[in-house]
């Protein structure tokens, strides 16, 4: 038998973070409940300590190991380490929302950790086996954190429709995977797409039959219309800390899996992909833009502005080129750190026994705390795409790369459904600057909080000001 | 006359040989349950200084057809609010599985219906099914004894076979097969080569779960006359009774089958290796010294006494008693061993290597 | 390997028939005098007052949900023991990991009290 | 002779019953979760068809892992649901209705 | 038609009969007994396609624990029968409508596009166990690991959120019961003879 031995240098950031998720689950067991921050503290030196790792061992050649079905490149390095910062900062802001509900449990930290091992395992997946097996981790660590406030009909109604979809996803996911496996014979995404590129023309439909299964399951999961129903129950329905992690770091991993699957595994079927992104893309943008303007639950709001935001990232993949891609990355990138000062936002005004997740408890948000009125303001003129903010370079981004393409009608039809959305994101700006408050309690946060929410909410504008930073390492992660 | 006979066999349908094979299996199989409950009330009667059945035929030979007679005879009641299907069904999938499984136990060397390669996996899946004739028993009856017992034996039937099937990879690991011929042939050599003293820990629990999986004494809570009065079938009378009597006791001479071919040596003789071998070759004495199939018997037999032995000696366990030991004490033990054996067998250590 | 299957399928067969005969037998031969008193569930010569499926502790889902982890290790250590001769050190590894990764788990149930029954 | 289009149609069919089945039982969530395993026993089929007929035994192993997720994946899917009971005394979908928008 | 063939029919036949029944039958508990048919039968159609270890697999974990766990919730949540069914026949023209297009969209691009030479049959020592066995835990080691994480978290998430210590109720500890002595539970007092006079 032929079996060499794996090399396992790559994988080091994901063993650091198994033995230490492990060994947090037993610390946990002998920590008592006044010295939970014990607990914490090592999931935040955990998520530092692979971001120190994979930064080290980050190498500008592609690395491959376990028979080609794990890959390291620059895209998943960037990946990575941008969802380790995310999920630091999820659980700084989680911190004060789980303590004041009586959940600051472990088994938080614990399934958050686990939920990032999936994340990376999906990064750096180059097999079909891999790349479910890490969507999986992450969706049944989310199920679970969504349930995690066992009291809360409402926590255990949402966790009960994300697992459904998330289930129903799989399915699909899997069936046009059985279909591709039996056509070209492989699981590994480098044999799938050598088999595509040699054989002839002659096998399009069932291809064209796998796929769509494929992206009906990815669709699904990334909640683009129309398979978007769960999102803004699930949204809605999780405690605050959760929905800010499912709505921030999940995405990058999701991107990286269309990246794997389409992209690289798929790539010469991009002409039969491109046109069903192109109408999920317009379902997502139209939807999602028009039915926020009637949420008066913010939690729903943003729910619905992250489906257009899908709308968004999907355009930058279907260009088709590396500029798209790049965008797509971009804005990726950009999303995610502007929902998690949205999400952040929200944590802030909440207490025990008040979510604050309503748009009305924004009312005068400027005379109780000039500060993070500001901040809010920032968040959402950069969700809305109000230039000098970074929302409006990752939006550019996006639009050049589609006009690039020959899709104007597209590009145009994207740009009206932002103006369109820009209605609600500044219907909340006016509620916070003009209205008066219901109720003057200060904003009472924890120092680290109010820090990093507030340099969450500065990055915002520094990017956007400094827009080629991010926008080089996006382009660099990109070009292979 | 052998040959024609040999003919005839040859000639017929490959069906019908398969099912004068089964009817082989099946008939003696049914016998012997039948002479087990004998068995049972006569050496618990022994036991506790009376004389057990001796009414019927000489010595009471004659009392596993008298019951089976009288419970041909009584009817077969369904409480008004069960669910009469299920209610019906349920009987039949608890002996269904007991008895499918003996269609690979190998009698004597190459002596299997059915000698396939997975053979324990397809045991172990087979002894999981056991739960269902329990727990729909429990629920088609509608009766809050019968639910009672059924939840409880289902939660314990589950957290012994996680240890048993534990105890049954070990023997796999050092058998290198999971079909029994293949296993009950590694163990031969001598008496020390059976696994019964190498894995002595693995057959402690795998004899201990598997008592516990049939629910007999002293883990018979499920029924536990006294407090739940028997369990998931108090709502059961006549042949739908005897039926799950039936499944119980075949599943009881299953596991002591099995636990003389797991670590026993099977139809091996105790005397192989040690007796010279000329001993074999005097006529009758010879032949009962030699492996055989007697030699299985004879164990399986001893391991069905242990079962009645066990149930007129030990007082019942509690409840929680017997989920603690399932979960604390035999999962754990297995899961230690397993780490020796993978080390033993990976460096060739251990006295299974001789 | 199919043709061993064979007999299996029949004996399955043949084990459901062992159960339907006797209850078909036992259902003709036996009388059939039903009455209210016999019909009704035992209660201990109480009424039934209701419907007796009732709703119960959520430990016995619990040792349902971790037999079923349980019962895919087993699943997964049974390949591993069959063709641990030719996998190797590498092999006798990887299980060593896979193992010690689920022990942590029932470290966790353990110090949990999910083992416990009260 | 059965070949491979056999057992794909009976993956298909097994597919669609079990997208039938989601759609038909919306309002029960113990019949939708057990259509799930449905849909992912096609799944299942046509991998072991297509891994037989190739000769490859990737797709066995694939099968093996997705039967592990999707028992991992009940479990946590039924704790949940006790959960959901246990907090709402339902699992009647359409009483599940406190989310509107 | 040979024995296979018809074999292959009659497990399919009962398979798809279990299946339908199993999406439009009323009671729950029937329904999910008629999944542990669909699994049996698909565990039978498995083992025609050599995939033995797979077939069992599927009966041991399937059969054996999941479906017992869906039988312990179905049968202990009380479920009301009758409104769980509401609206069902109002969506079974649309369920029928997508199962019947779904198949045969289905259908014709398998038929039409999918061939493949059958293999010969593997001999009598063909161990598929083995096997498996053999690329499981090298070539696949590393979904191997993450298999274990998943049913870490599986653990870890079932625990999470059932398992409660419910501070009402009186349970007591049987173990501690038996442990009780004399000196425990009865104080010697010296008392005076009261005065009856």
């Amino acid at each position: 038998m032929t079996f060499e031995i794996p090399d396992f240098m790559p994988v080091i950031p994901e063993l650091f973070v198994l033995g230490m998720a492990c060994a947090i689950l037993v610390i946990d067991l002998f920590v008592p409940q006044a010295r939970r921050d014990i607990t914490y503290g090592l999931s935040q030196f955990t998520l530092i300590g692979a971001a120190v790792l994979t930064i080290a061992l980050a190498s500008p050649e592609t690395r491959f190991t376990f028979n080609d079905t794990f890959i390291a490149d620059g895209l998943s390095d960037l990946l990575k380490v941008a969802v380790y910062l995310i999920t630091a900062v999820v659980f700084l802001y989680s911190r004060p929302y789980l303590q004041d509900r009586d959940i600051y449990k472990g088994e938080y930290y614990v399934l958050g950790l686990f939920g990032v091992l999936g994340m990376m395992i999906m990064i750096s997946s180059y097999s079909f086996l891999t790349l479910y097996l890490g969507l999986e981790l992450l969706s049944l660590s989310l199920y679970a954190m969504v349930a995690f406030n066992r009291d809360s009909a409402r926590a255990s109604e949402a966790a009960m429709k994300y697992f459904i979809l998330g289930a129903i996803a799989s399915g699909m996911l899997l069936y046009g995977m059985s279909i591709l496996y039996g056509i070209t014979g492989s699981l590994d995404i480098k044999e799938v797409s050598d088999y595509l590129i040699t054989s002839s023309a002659g096998l399009n439909v069932p291809l064209v039959f796998a796929l769509s299964f494929v992206i009906v399951g990815l669709a699904f999961k990334l909640g683009a219309v129309p398979f978007h129903m769960w999102v803004p129950d699930v949204y809605h329905g999780a405690p605050t800390s959760v929905t800010l992690f499912i709505g921030t770091a999940p995405k990058l991993a999701g991107l990286a899996i269309i990246m794997r699957l389409l992209v690289d595994g798929l790539g010469p079927l991009h002409h039969d992909w491109q046109g069903m992104l192109t109408i999920l893309a317009v379902l997502s943008l139209a939807v999602g833009n028009v039915v926020a303007i009637a949420q008066t639950n913010i939690k729903r709001m943003l729910a619905y502005s992250t489906i257009s935001h899908v709308g968004f990232i999907l355009m930058g993949i279907l260009a088709g080129t590396h500029e798209g891609y790049a965008a797509a990355l971009f804005y990726t990138l950009v999303y995610a750190i502007v929902a998690a000062g949205g999400f952040g936002m929200i944590i802030l005004l909440s207490r025990r026994g008040f979510e604050a997740e309503n748009l009305d408890d924004f009312r005068g948000l400027n005379e109780r705390s000039p500060w993070f009125a500001f901040i809010m303001l920032l968040i959402m003129f950069s969700m809305a795409g109000v230039p000098p903010t970074v929302g409006f370079y990752a939006k550019l981004a996006v639009l050049q790369a589609v006009v690039q393409v020959d899709m104007i009608w597209l590009a145009i039809f994207a740009v009206i459904f932002s103006i369109v959305g820009a209605f609600y994101y500044l219907r909340a700006v006016k509620i916070m600057y003009f209205d008066k408050p219901e109720d003057e309690s200060p904003l009472p946060k924890a120092l680290d909080m109010n820090v990093v929410l507030s340099i969450n909410g500065l990055l915002v504008i520094v990017l956007g000001i400094f827009p080629g930073l991010l926008m080089s390492l996006a382009t660099g992660a990109i070009s292979w | 006359m052998l040959e024609t006979i040999m003919n005839v066999w040859e000639g017929l349908p490959l069906v019908m040989q398969i099912m004068a094979k089964i009817t082989l299996i099946v008939a003696p199989l049914m016998l012997a349950v039948a002479y087990v409950t004998y068995a049972e009330r006569k050496v618990i009667g022994y036991m506790q200084v009376r004389l057990g059945p001796n009414r019927v035929g000489p010595k009471g030979w004659l009392q596993p057809i008298a019951d089976a007679v009288k419970l041909l005879t009584k009817e077969v009641i369904i409480p008004t609010n069960a669910n009469r299907y299920l209610f019906l069904i349920a009987p039949v999938l608890s002996i269904a599985p007991a008895l499918a499984a003996w269609a690979v136990i190998p009698f004597d060397d190459g002596m299997a219906l059915a000698n396939i390669n997975a053979g324990l996996l397809y045991i172990l899946a087979l002894s999981s099914l056991g739960v269902y004739g329990v727990i729909i028993a429990g629920w088609a009856s509608n009766s809050k004894y019968a639910l009672l017992g059924a939840m409880r034996s289902a939660a314990q039937i589950v957290a012994y076979e996680i240890a048993m099937g534990f105890a049954l990879v070990g023997v796999i690991m050092v058998a290198g097969s999971l079909n029994l011929g293949e296993i009950v042939s590694a163990q031969s050599g001598s008496i020390y080569h059976w696994y019964l003293l190498p894995l002595l820990p693995l057959f402690l629990v795998f004899f201990i779960s598997g008592v516990a999986e049939t629910n007999r004494a002293p883990f018979d809570v499920a029924e536990g006359e006294s407090e739940i009065v028997a369990g998931f079938h108090v709502e059961y009378s006549g042949m739908a009774f005897a039926v799950f009597f039936l499944a119980e006791y075949a599943n009881m001479i299953l596991i002591s089958a099995l636990t003389a071919l797991l670590f026993l040596g099977g139809w091996l003789s105790p005397f192989q290796g040690i007796l010279p071998e000329s001993a074999f070759a005097i006529p009758v004495i010879g032949w009962f010294l030699d492996s055989g199939i007697h030699w299985f018997l004879i164990k399986t037999a001893f391991f069905l006494f242990c079962f009645l032995w066990f149930r007129a000696t030990f007082p019942r366990y509690r409840y929680d008693q017997i989920m603690r030991l399932g979960w604390k004490v035999l999962i754990p033990v297995t899961i230690v061993w397993l780490f020796v054996l993978g080390v033993g067998v990976a460096f060739g250590i251990g006295p299974w290597f001789a | 390997m199919l043709e061993n299957y064979l007999p299996i399928l029949i004996f399955i067969g043949v084990g459901l028939l062992v159960g339907i005969i006797p209850l078909a037998l036992g259902m003709v031969i036996g009388p059939h005098r039903p009455d209210g008193a016999k019909n009704s569930p035992y209660e201990c010569g109480f009424e039934a007052f209701e419907d007796s499926r009732m709703k119960f502790d959520v430990r016995f889902y619990l040792v349902a949900i971790l037999f079923i982890i349980f019962d895919l290790e087993i699943a997964f250590l049974f390949p591993w023991a069959v063709a641990l001769d030719s996998i190797g050190l590498f092999g006798l590894l990887a299980m060593a990991l896979f193992l010690g990764i689920l022990v942590i788990g029932f470290i966790y149930e353990w110090k949990k009290g999910a083992l416990e029954w009260e | 002779m059965i070949s491979l289009s056999h057992y794909l149609v009976l993956g298909a069919i097994l597919f669609s019953l079990s997208i039938a089945g989601i759609f038909l039982n919306r309002k029960n969530v113990i019949i939708l979760l057990m259509s799930i395993e449905l849909m992912l026993l096609a799944v299942n089929m046509n991998f072991v068809a297509f891994s037989h007929f190739s000769g490859d035994l990737a797709g066995q192993v694939f099968v093996f892992f997705i039967l592990t997720v999707a028992a991992a994946e009940a479990a946590i899917g039924l704790a949940i649901l006790t959960l959901l009971f246990r907090n709402r005394q339902t699992i009647n979908v359409q009483d599940l209705d406190e989310m509107k928008g | 038609m040979n024995f296979e063939a018809f074999l292959f029919y009659f497990f399919s036949v009962i398979l798809v009969g279990a299946a339908v029944a199993m999406i439009t039958v009323r009671n729950p508990v029937h329904a999910a007994l008629f999944l542990v048919l669909t699994f049996f039968t698909s565990a039978a159609l498995w083992i025609m396609l050599e995939a033995e270890f797979l077939g069992i697999v599927l009966v041991l974990v399937y059969v054996g624990a999941v479906m017992v766990l869906f039988l312990f919730v179905v049968m202990m949540l009380d479920i009301n029968l009758a409104r769980m069914r509401e609206g069902f026949i109002r969506f079974l023209p649309v369920g029928i409508v997508v199962a019947v297009a779904m198949v045969s969209v289905m259908t014709l691009v398998i038929v039409r596009h999918f061939h493949m030479e059958a293999p010969e049959r593997a001999g009598a020592d063909y161990n598929n166990t083995e096997a498996l066995g053999q690329i499981l835990y090298t070539e696949y080691v590393y979904p191997f690991e993450i298999a274990a994480v998943i049913l870490l978290v599986a653990i870890v998430a079932a625990i999470a959120l059932t398992l409660r210590r419910r501070p009402g109720t009186k349970a007591i500890d049987p173990a501690q019961q038996v442990r009780i002595t004399r000196k425990g539970r009865v104080r010697m007092v010296d008392m005076k003879s009261e005065d009856k006079s």
